[in-house]
């Protein structure tokens, strides 16, 4: 019985011989009641299609006797496939009946298991000569070093006219100091420049001039000449401390005067003079 | 005349025989483009990388002929082609390899009755094994990619059909699951009747779909598979 | 005979001539374990796979001959050997795939210099745009081909001049570069304010050679550009 290992190792059987040729079991190793049949049979070592269906189901029923005695757990339809063999086996038995309506007659049911019997048997030797093919990369190999295909990017660029013409545009306008990047001034003119541009001025203004004639042209109204006035102011005071200029003012909230602070001092008269 | 001298000799002759107008220079460039892939190319795949005219299938059919007794071959696997080292010499470059997983005996089986009987139903492989499958014989063959859902049997709940794919066919160097070994055998033994036999039509396994099989659509509802049968629901 | 035919003559010529004695099986097992290998193998690699008192070197040799016209060759490249596609057919192994791109800010504003001011030294376009020029810029334009070099220009140190191409022309959808729209037409269609800055004017660009340019001679020994001035040094 033990040759059933060596004829299909793939399928190791655990149906093994024990001392008193009674079969051992252990039922795990089997794939069900068709494959436990199956196993059976060849341990009839005779032509699955020539096989006795009656000596079968015996050895089967057989069994399934071990295993409740060995208190061994059978699955359902071991317990199914049993019952059906001793049906059948009872039928066998039996001498032959007319077939009556359409139900198989026992022959039938014997060579119908017997069919499937070798059908599952030819399968399996299918499954084995397909698993003993040349596999890939176990038995035959592909190229080991397959070289890679170069893709070589097709660069198309997006770029428009019309990107072309901003560029050059805000490119150009950016370099000329142009107003489309400088950033938006507050209305205020920096004490800073109000002094730097007084300083300039120096040397040009005649005497004394109002302080208001001195303002930038463009500061020259609203908001804007606030705070040049209130800048200029700003800074003629600090070029006053200086030294740098001379301030007069008649009477609070008057025209404030400004000159060169190089000059000689007036005489008192003429502060007065150019408002007079 | 040395023995190398022979063979290529002989491999002359048969080109002279079968293939006298084979381009050296298209030759060469199927004979690179093979080379140099990683995965088999079909004749579509080849002719386009091809000046246009060039006669693939004869370029091919010569390659074949050239390297049928060299150390490498040209093999046809899943209708396409590839170069890869001859069998004969597994034993130089057989690699110990640690198989993954190494495949159940159910899913050995099942997987050679979805082959030769494919398009199959669960049912029917259950059938054929006498037993009931496993969730996990199923998934593992899907894993591994050798098997794919191809359609539907139309049957009283619709059950899916299983089948074979390429990968399975370039893992087996099958050129198509009608070159399975053994087919025709187990064709005239019978063995690949329909389940239960009704004698009459002796299906082959195929990648058409079958007459009673629906192509697979993955948005369709899935219904249990196997014996519900929805005139008795 | 065919073309083929006189290809597979000549190999088997050159065979007898210089490896009367190769082994075909030695060759076989050489032609596989170099085809499987995922490296070059050196003679030793190969020595210990193959049969005791093969010749290894000879083996190679008569390999490399007889895959010396084929579409893949055998290479020895430091001292290891192994087969690659025969390099005048390279070209099949490549795919072209497109890519949109846009250029750099710094690339379409010199672009933009170039065009409205050709002919223009690098000097120029950097003295114009207020900022120095990375050389990676002009390369770029240069290797898409819009600009190139036109000219020198007649001054101290005789600086190269840039214009604009042909191919330019079909990107930018203009029949010439006398069609790039002027400072009234920029100001109309809104690229620049009503009132562009004092000093701001948009030249009229022309194909022709300018009054103080020569046309460039790539052979005229280069200086460098820029502005080295030749009555200084």
């Amino acid at each position: 019985m033990t040759d059933t290992a060596e004829n299909f190792d793939e399928f190791e059987s655990t149906v093994l011989a024990n001392d008193d040729e009674a079969l051992l079991i252990t039922v795990d190793g089997f794939e069900g009641p068709l494959d436990l049949l199956l196993t059976l049979a060849r341990n009839q070592k005779v032509d699955i299609a020539k096989i006795s269906i009656l000596k079968l189901a015996e050895q089967y029923l057989e069994f399934v006797e071990t295993a409740k005695k060995l208190n061994l757990e059978l699955a359902a339809d071991y317990l199914v496939m049993a019952a059906w063999l001793a049906y059948l086996k009872s039928r066998l038995i039996l001498p032959q009946e007319k077939g009556s309506d359409g139900e198989p007659t026992a022959d039938e049911m014997a060579t119908r298991l017997r069919w499937r019997l070798q059908r599952l048997d030819a399968m399996r030797a299918a499954s084995t000569r397909l698993m003993g093919r040349e596999r890939l990369d176990r038995d035959v190999f592909g190229r080991g070093d397959p070289e890679a295909v170069n893709v070589i990017k097709l660069r198309t660029y997006k770029d428009t006219l019309y990107d072309l013409l901003t560029a050059y545009a805000t490119d150009r306008v950016r370099k000329l100091g142009g107003k489309s990047y400088r950033p938006q001034m507050a209305p205020v003119l920096a004490i800073e420049e109000a002094r730097e541009r007084l300083e300039r001025m120096l040397g040009k203004i005649s005497d004394w001039s109002a302080l208001t004639t001195l303002l930038p042209f463009e500061w020259s109204g609203g908001a804007r000449r606030r705070s040049a006035v209130a800048s200029t102011l700003l800074a003629a005071l600090e070029m006053a401390r200086d030294g740098k200029v001379q301030l007069q003012q008649a009477s609070p909230f008057a025209e404030i005067y400004v000159r060169d602070g190089q000059r000689a001092p007036d005489l008192p008269h003429e502060a007065s003079a150019p408002g007079a | 005349m040395s023995s190398v001298a022979k063979m290529i000799e002989t491999i002359e002759d048969q080109m002279e025989a079968q293939s006298p107008e084979a381009n050296p220079e298209h030759l060469r460039m199927v004979e690179a483009l093979l080379f140099a892939a990683s995965e088999p190319l079909d004749v579509k795949a080849l002719s386009t990388s091809l000046p246009e005219g060039a006669d693939v299938p004869g370029l091919l059919q010569t390659l074949e002929e050239i390297y049928e007794t060299r150390g490498v071959n040209l093999c046809c696997v899943a209708g396409k082609y590839q170069f890869r080292t001859a069998s004969d010499l597994a034993f130089l470059l057989r690699k110990e390899q640690p198989e993954q997983k190494r495949l159940s005996k159910a899913a050995i089986e099942t997987l050679a009755i979805i082959a030769y009987h494919q398009p199959v139903t669960r049912a029917e492989i259950e059938d054929i094994r006498g037993v009931a499958m496993s969730k996990g014989t199923i998934d593992i063959l899907m894993e591994i990619g050798w098997i794919k859902i191809r359609g539907r049997k139309r049957t009283p709940g619709r059950p899916v059909t299983y089948g074979t794919t390429e990968p399975f066919l370039v893992q087996f160097g099958l050129e198509s699951v009608a070159h399975l070994p053994g087919l025709d055998e187990l064709k005239a033994a019978g063995f690949l009747e329909a389940i239960p036999p009704s004698g009459f039509d002796v299906p082959n396994p195929s990648d058409e779909l079958a007459a009673d099989e629906d192509p697979y659509d993955p948005n369709e509802p899935e219904m249990a598979t196997g014996s519900v049968n929805l005139d008795e629901a």
